[in-house]
């Protein structure tokens, strides 16, 4: 298995991702400019300030030539994980629903938050139980979820809130708390937590590399056929892009 | 030409950068200080001020969270 | 060759007529516009260290473990496996008073570039702060705006900001102290260093357009046809930019790493001036360079303004000519600026072109061996030169009520909201975050080493000011019980002299007296300065800042999951307290609460200092102790009281035995030496058999959800969650 | 009163986010646009439109990297 991780100018967490990949599997960069996955079978967009966030946090890294080939490959049901400002490059790209807005403080926040895992039936969760609850810090800015309500409630029906803030953590004033969305197909994922920086028991804690087992559990069980990937879900997503 | 981009949060969002300046008025002295909102503005050079809007659309705004209104500057 | 200048426009630009007819002496003639804003920058203070120079030959700077020495961008000490570890730290005090943001920002773009000018990848900031109290206004203003800079420019980066410290003292409220220390690493066979060298070589200026930016007083000598307001309207304020900054370090680290570079520096104060002729002057060659070449951010730039902007984020390499195209392209793949604006020369001259013109020429030495250096004149103040703090606590107040407002106060207090706004995590190397252990600590793991490196920066003003001698002695004290309470030996320090006008007799001895004490604990400790910054003429109406020398240390430890955190960890555990502690009033923080300032402070015995630090660094090395706190502002109930907001946990201890001279001085007495530790009985009765020579004193047991101290007669009790919502309430509530 | 102030970077200050501005539009196909500056705007009603400008001096605009135009919007 392979996994990729872009680079923007201005990723910081991109080392980090691709460090935690690799306790799962191969890892590789991909740049930018590149428009070829190389075969990846999973997408990490990391973390960091992707042309400076400057306008909007991931409103110009949206358009690089790389995004195109990741957008190809999320529509073929290619797996892709946004951090952080992976997350906000996502939603300005439209693969995610809703959008990114300033923490209520205003101020950035680096701090460790618990997460309670809505949905553990998902190729980036299914390591995980339902119900179960993840030490993994933030660090933003921008890390406000918000969408129009009759998004909201859409995305409660189909499921596609995967994490929100533990009671009480929240952050940045999300709405009802959402740390992490998916999209309808559960095959894009983003989230403002960092789970790259909790794949460490020497650095504060390792509940974020059952987001990295998930997937690897999950391009794994593709291999052996689509019924296995499936894991007993309805939704199941089959086949995957740019192999 | 030079067009002037005003970029707003849309109505019902919160806009804590507006709250916050709106409570910081009152305490410097200057009441009688009510809706503050806080928003972007970009202003450029182009040759073309029909495609202003587009440009809008794709990227200086983000449709979802932002209104946006553009003007005309006489140079 | 410019027009408009009045009859001493040197004098304007700070140069002394004597220094000025040296100037000339060594040209053989008058200098003209360019010229003279060009020395005038390499010889001030700021460049040339005319005041301090010969004051910091007294450190010691000579080590085992020592690469790279000052004189170089950064320090170097060697960590093992191939790598070293480059630091260095650094002021932005006056811009940061002007506008503390960008001030801030700016301030740790420059210290990131003097460490990735030496080919090291920056893996770590500290920030040493002090500003007036926080009931002015301007004092939050600066506050608030300095760490949301530090932040912006840190976070933007991706470099983990570690680790800091905040004081707030009425002396800073006219000037207030903005230092930054980087911390970076480097593989031993990749660094780059700054000579120039090979005559016909190109020297290359990579990353931001050049702007006016802080031309500032040299802009008298701007021609006259830019106009009366001309000059007015140049920004002062430089603006920071992190996005370029990190396309910047990524380029240059992959063209330090591919071999491509012969020399790289980083611009800084006086901008292409002071980084060329430093340049040429460590490689003992000569540079041409020509201005019209380097590309502006606005149009009309005079040679002069070029020579010395300090727009930031630009480099300058030296390359050589078959290697030129390779370098363009790593460039143009990060998306950083290069131009080739001059070559090597062995004319060992600075000269500047415009276009075909010739429009400068210096001696590399002239100007930057040639400024005078002054002897200081140092003289002990006869007088108080502080005035009292103001009082807060009355003298009687009881000791539960003395205990609260110390940890409220604002520089005892969690400096949590400054560090919640910093990535303290980037890199997968934080294994100590900020208030989770005395030092930080960063995991070699990602970068091929083994162990860990600590990090800590202090510096206590208030007790420099009482006694320079002792206030420096126990700043590198404190940092080396810093890293001791981890497990880290000290390798190297860096400094930042922030003093008033050294000119001034009870300055220069208040200098000379700090310097000194660095010296000498230095080298009980056997610690080498590898580096620092010098701060000087920080006065204004207000009169002097307290002298302020920042210290920042870094060391080494070989197992990372060992290093101790600050808290208390478990019921049951132990409490000892560790080393030559003898707690006194004088320059203690409730002394500043009750509106006094000492005129001395205790002798240090440096020996049994540095024997106790030896002592708790094998202790926590070997794992005997599962928590370690060094006794430091508010003494020991402040300090207890940290452990067990930490850890989450009460603790019932005894002080009866450091009370004779009275339950106060127990209670919250400072002074160097002490560190808490917690363990295990056995383990706690094991150190106390093996302690030696090493005063040891148990304290007491963990347990229950308050602090219970007793005194002698008194007691004193607080619950460990009152005690927290006091700690991480304090400074939030001030800036409301 | 509602009351529109406009924040640019002064003249000759480093405007970082204009330029990230200008290198992404030609990316995206739009041409002939130069000078490019992002601002901020705020929006405010206000009793007394005449103190807006001291508004703007002490909280609004930072007055030593800024510069602010107040326009009245008529409602
Ligand atoms: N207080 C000090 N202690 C030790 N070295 C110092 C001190 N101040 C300055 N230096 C050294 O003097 C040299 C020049 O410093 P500086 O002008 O700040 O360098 P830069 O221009 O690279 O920022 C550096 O090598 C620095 O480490
Ligand atoms: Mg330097």
């Amino acid at each position: 298995m392979k996994l990729g991780v872009v680079r923007f100018p201005g990723s910081c967490d991109e080392l980090d991702a691709l460090r935690a990949c690799r306790l799962v599997g191969d890892a590789e960069l991909l740049w930018h400019r590149d428009r070829d996955l190389r075969g990846v079978d999973a997408v990490v967009i990391p973390g960091g300030f992707s042309y400076g966030d400057y306008l909007r946090a991931g409103a110009i890294a949206r358009f690089a030539p790389v995004m195109g080939a990741v957008g190809e490959f999320a529509r073929s049901g290619g797996l892709v994980l946004g951090i952080c400002n992976g997350f906000q490059v996502l939603c300005e790209a439209g693969l995610l629903p809703g959008a990114l807005l300033p923490n209520l403080s205003l101020r950035f926040v680096c701090r460790q938050v618990d997460l309670v895992v809505e949905r553990a039936d998902t190729p980036f969760t299914r390591a995980c139980d339902p119900g179960e609850v993840l030490s993994i810090p933030v660090k933003h800015t921008t890390g406000r979820y918000y969408a129009p309500e009759r998004i909201l409630d859409e995305l409660e029906a189909n499921g596609q809130v995967l994490l929100r803030y533990a009671e009480g953590q929240n952050p940045n004033g999300s709405l009802r708390d959402i740390a992490g969305v998916a999209n309808e197909r559960k095959n894009v994922f983003g989230l403002m937590p960092h789970p790259e920086h909790a794949v460490d028991p020497l650095t504060g804690s390792t509940d974020g590399a059952r987001i990295f087992e998930s997937i690897a559990a999950h391009v794994e069980a593709l291999r052996r056929g689509p019924l296995a990937a499936a894991g007993g879900s309805a939704s199941a997503v089959v086949g995957r892009g740019a192999a | 030409m030079r067009a002037r981009v005003l970029i707003r949060p849309k109505e019902g969002i919160l806009d804590p950068q507006g709250q916050a300046v709106e409570r910081a008025l009152p305490a410097l002295g200057f009441d009688g200080v009510a809706n503050v909102h806080v928003g972007r503005m970009v202003e450029l050079d182009v040759d073309d001020v029909s495609r202003v809007g587009e440009m809008c659309e794709r990227l200086l705004a983000n449709p979802l969270i932002e209104e946006y209104e553009i003007l005309v500057v006489e140079r | 060759m410019s027009g408009g200048l009045t009859s001493s426009p040197h004098r304007e630009l700070g140069l002394t007529d004597r220094e000025y007819e040296r100037i000339v002496a060594r040209l053989g003639r008058e200098p003209n516009g360019l010229e003279l804003a060009v020395f005038s920058l390499m010889w001030s203070e700021h460049c040339a260290y005319k005041h301090s120079k010969k004051l910091l030959r007294r450190l010691p700077t000579e080590g085992a473990r020592v690469v790279m020495g000052p004189g170089e961008n950064a320090g170097a000490v060697d960590v093992g496996d191939g790598l070293v570890a480059a630091f260095k730290v650094e002021s932005h005090n006056h811009p940061s008073a002007v506008e503390p943001f960008q001030g801030a920002a700016t301030g740790v773009g420059g210290i990131l570039r003097d460490v990735f000018a030496i080919g090291a990848r920056p893996i770590a900031i500290l920030d040493s702060l002090r500003f007036g109290e926080l009931d002015s206004a301007r004092s939050r203003y600066l506050l608030a705006g300095a760490v949301s800079g530090i932040g912006h420019y840190g976070n933007s980066i991706g470099v983990a900001t570690v680790g800091g410290e905040i004081y707030f003292e009425g002396p800073y409220e006219q000037n207030c102290l903005v230092n930054a220390m980087c911390l970076g690493l480097a593989r031993r066979d990749r660094m780059v260093r700054s000579a120039a060298a090979g005559p016909g070589n190109l020297l290359v200026l990579l990353g931001a357009l050049t702007g006016r930016d802080g031309i500032g007083g040299a802009s008298i000598l701007a021609s006259a046809e830019l106009g009366e307001d001309g000059a007015a309207k140049r920004p002062s304020v430089q603006i920071g930019d992190p996005f370029e900054e990190k396309k910047l370090l990524e380029c240059s680290l992959e063209l330090v790493d591919a071999g491509l570079l012969v020399a790289l520096q980083d611009l800084g104060a006086a901008g292409l001036s002071s980084s060329s002729s430093e340049m040429a002057s460590k490689g003992g060659v000569g540079l041409d360079i020509d201005v019209s070449k380097v590309p502006l951010r606005e149009p009309g730039l005079e040679p002069f303004e070029i020579m010395i902007s300090e727009s930031q984020e630009r480099m300058l390499c030296v390359v050589e000519p078959a290697k030129l195209d390779a370098v363009l392209e790593v460039c143009s793949r990060w998306e950083v600026r290069a131009t080739p604006i001059g070559s090597v020369t062995d004319t060992r001259r600075l000269r500047v072109f415009d276009g075909g013109e010739l429009v400068g020429d210096m001696p590399v030495e002239a100007l930057v061996d040639d400024c005078p250096l002054y002897d200081l004149e140092p003289a002990r103040p006869a007088a108080p030169v502080y005035p009292d703090p103001p009082r807060r606590l009355a003298d009687d107040a009881p000791a539960d009520v003395a205990l609260r407002a110390l940890l409220r106060a604002p520089s005892v207090a969690s400096k949590l909201w400054a560090f919640e706004q910093y990535d303290s995590l980037v890199g997968s190397r934080t294994v100590r975050r900020p208030q989770q252990a005395d030092a930080a600590v960063l995991q070699l793991a990602p970068d091929g080493g083994r162990g860990a490196l600590a990090v800590s920066i202090d510096g206590n003003g208030r007790r420099v000011a009482c006694d320079p001698y002792t206030g420096a002695v126990e700043a590198v004290l404190e940092c080396a019980r810093n890293l001791a309470c981890v497990g880290a030996e000290p390798l190297g320090l860096t400094n930042c002299l922030n003093f008033g006008n050294p000119e001034k007799p009870h300055i220069a001895w208040q200098l000379e007296q700090a310097v000194e004490g660095m010296a000498d604990a230095c080298r009980a400790l056997g610690v080498a300065v590898v580096g620092g910054n010098v701060s000087l003429y920080n006065e204004s109406g207000g009169g002097p800042i307290y002298p302020t020398p920042v210290v920042g240390m870094v060391g080494a430890l070989p197992d990372p999951a060992l290093a101790a955190p600050a808290g208390f960890v478990e019921e049951g555990h132990r409490i000892a307290l560790v080393g030559p502690f003898a707690p006194d009033l004088a320059g203690s923080e409730l002394e500043k609460l009750r509106g006094r300032l000492a005129t001395g402070l205790p002798q240090v015995d440096l020996e049994a200092q540095a024997a106790a630090l030896a002592f708790v660094r094998e202790a926590v090395r070997g794992g005997a102790v599962a928590s370690a706190h060094d006794v430091a502002e508010g003494g020991l109930a402040v300090a207890l009281a940290e452990c067990c907001i930490a850890g989450g946990v009460g603790a019932r201890v005894d002080l009866a035995p450091l009370a004779e001279r009275g339950p106060e001085r127990a209670l919250f007495g400072e002074g160097p030496g002490g560190v808490i530790v917690s363990g295990p009985p056995e383990a706690i009765d094991e150190l106390a058999r093996i302690a030696g020579a090493v005063p040891f004193l148990r304290l007491g047991e963990v347990g229950g959800d308050a602090l219970e101290i007793d005194v002698g007669a008194a007691t004193l009790s607080l619950r460990v969650d009152e005690a927290r919502s006091l700690y991480e309430g304090g400074l939030p509530d001030l800036l409301q």
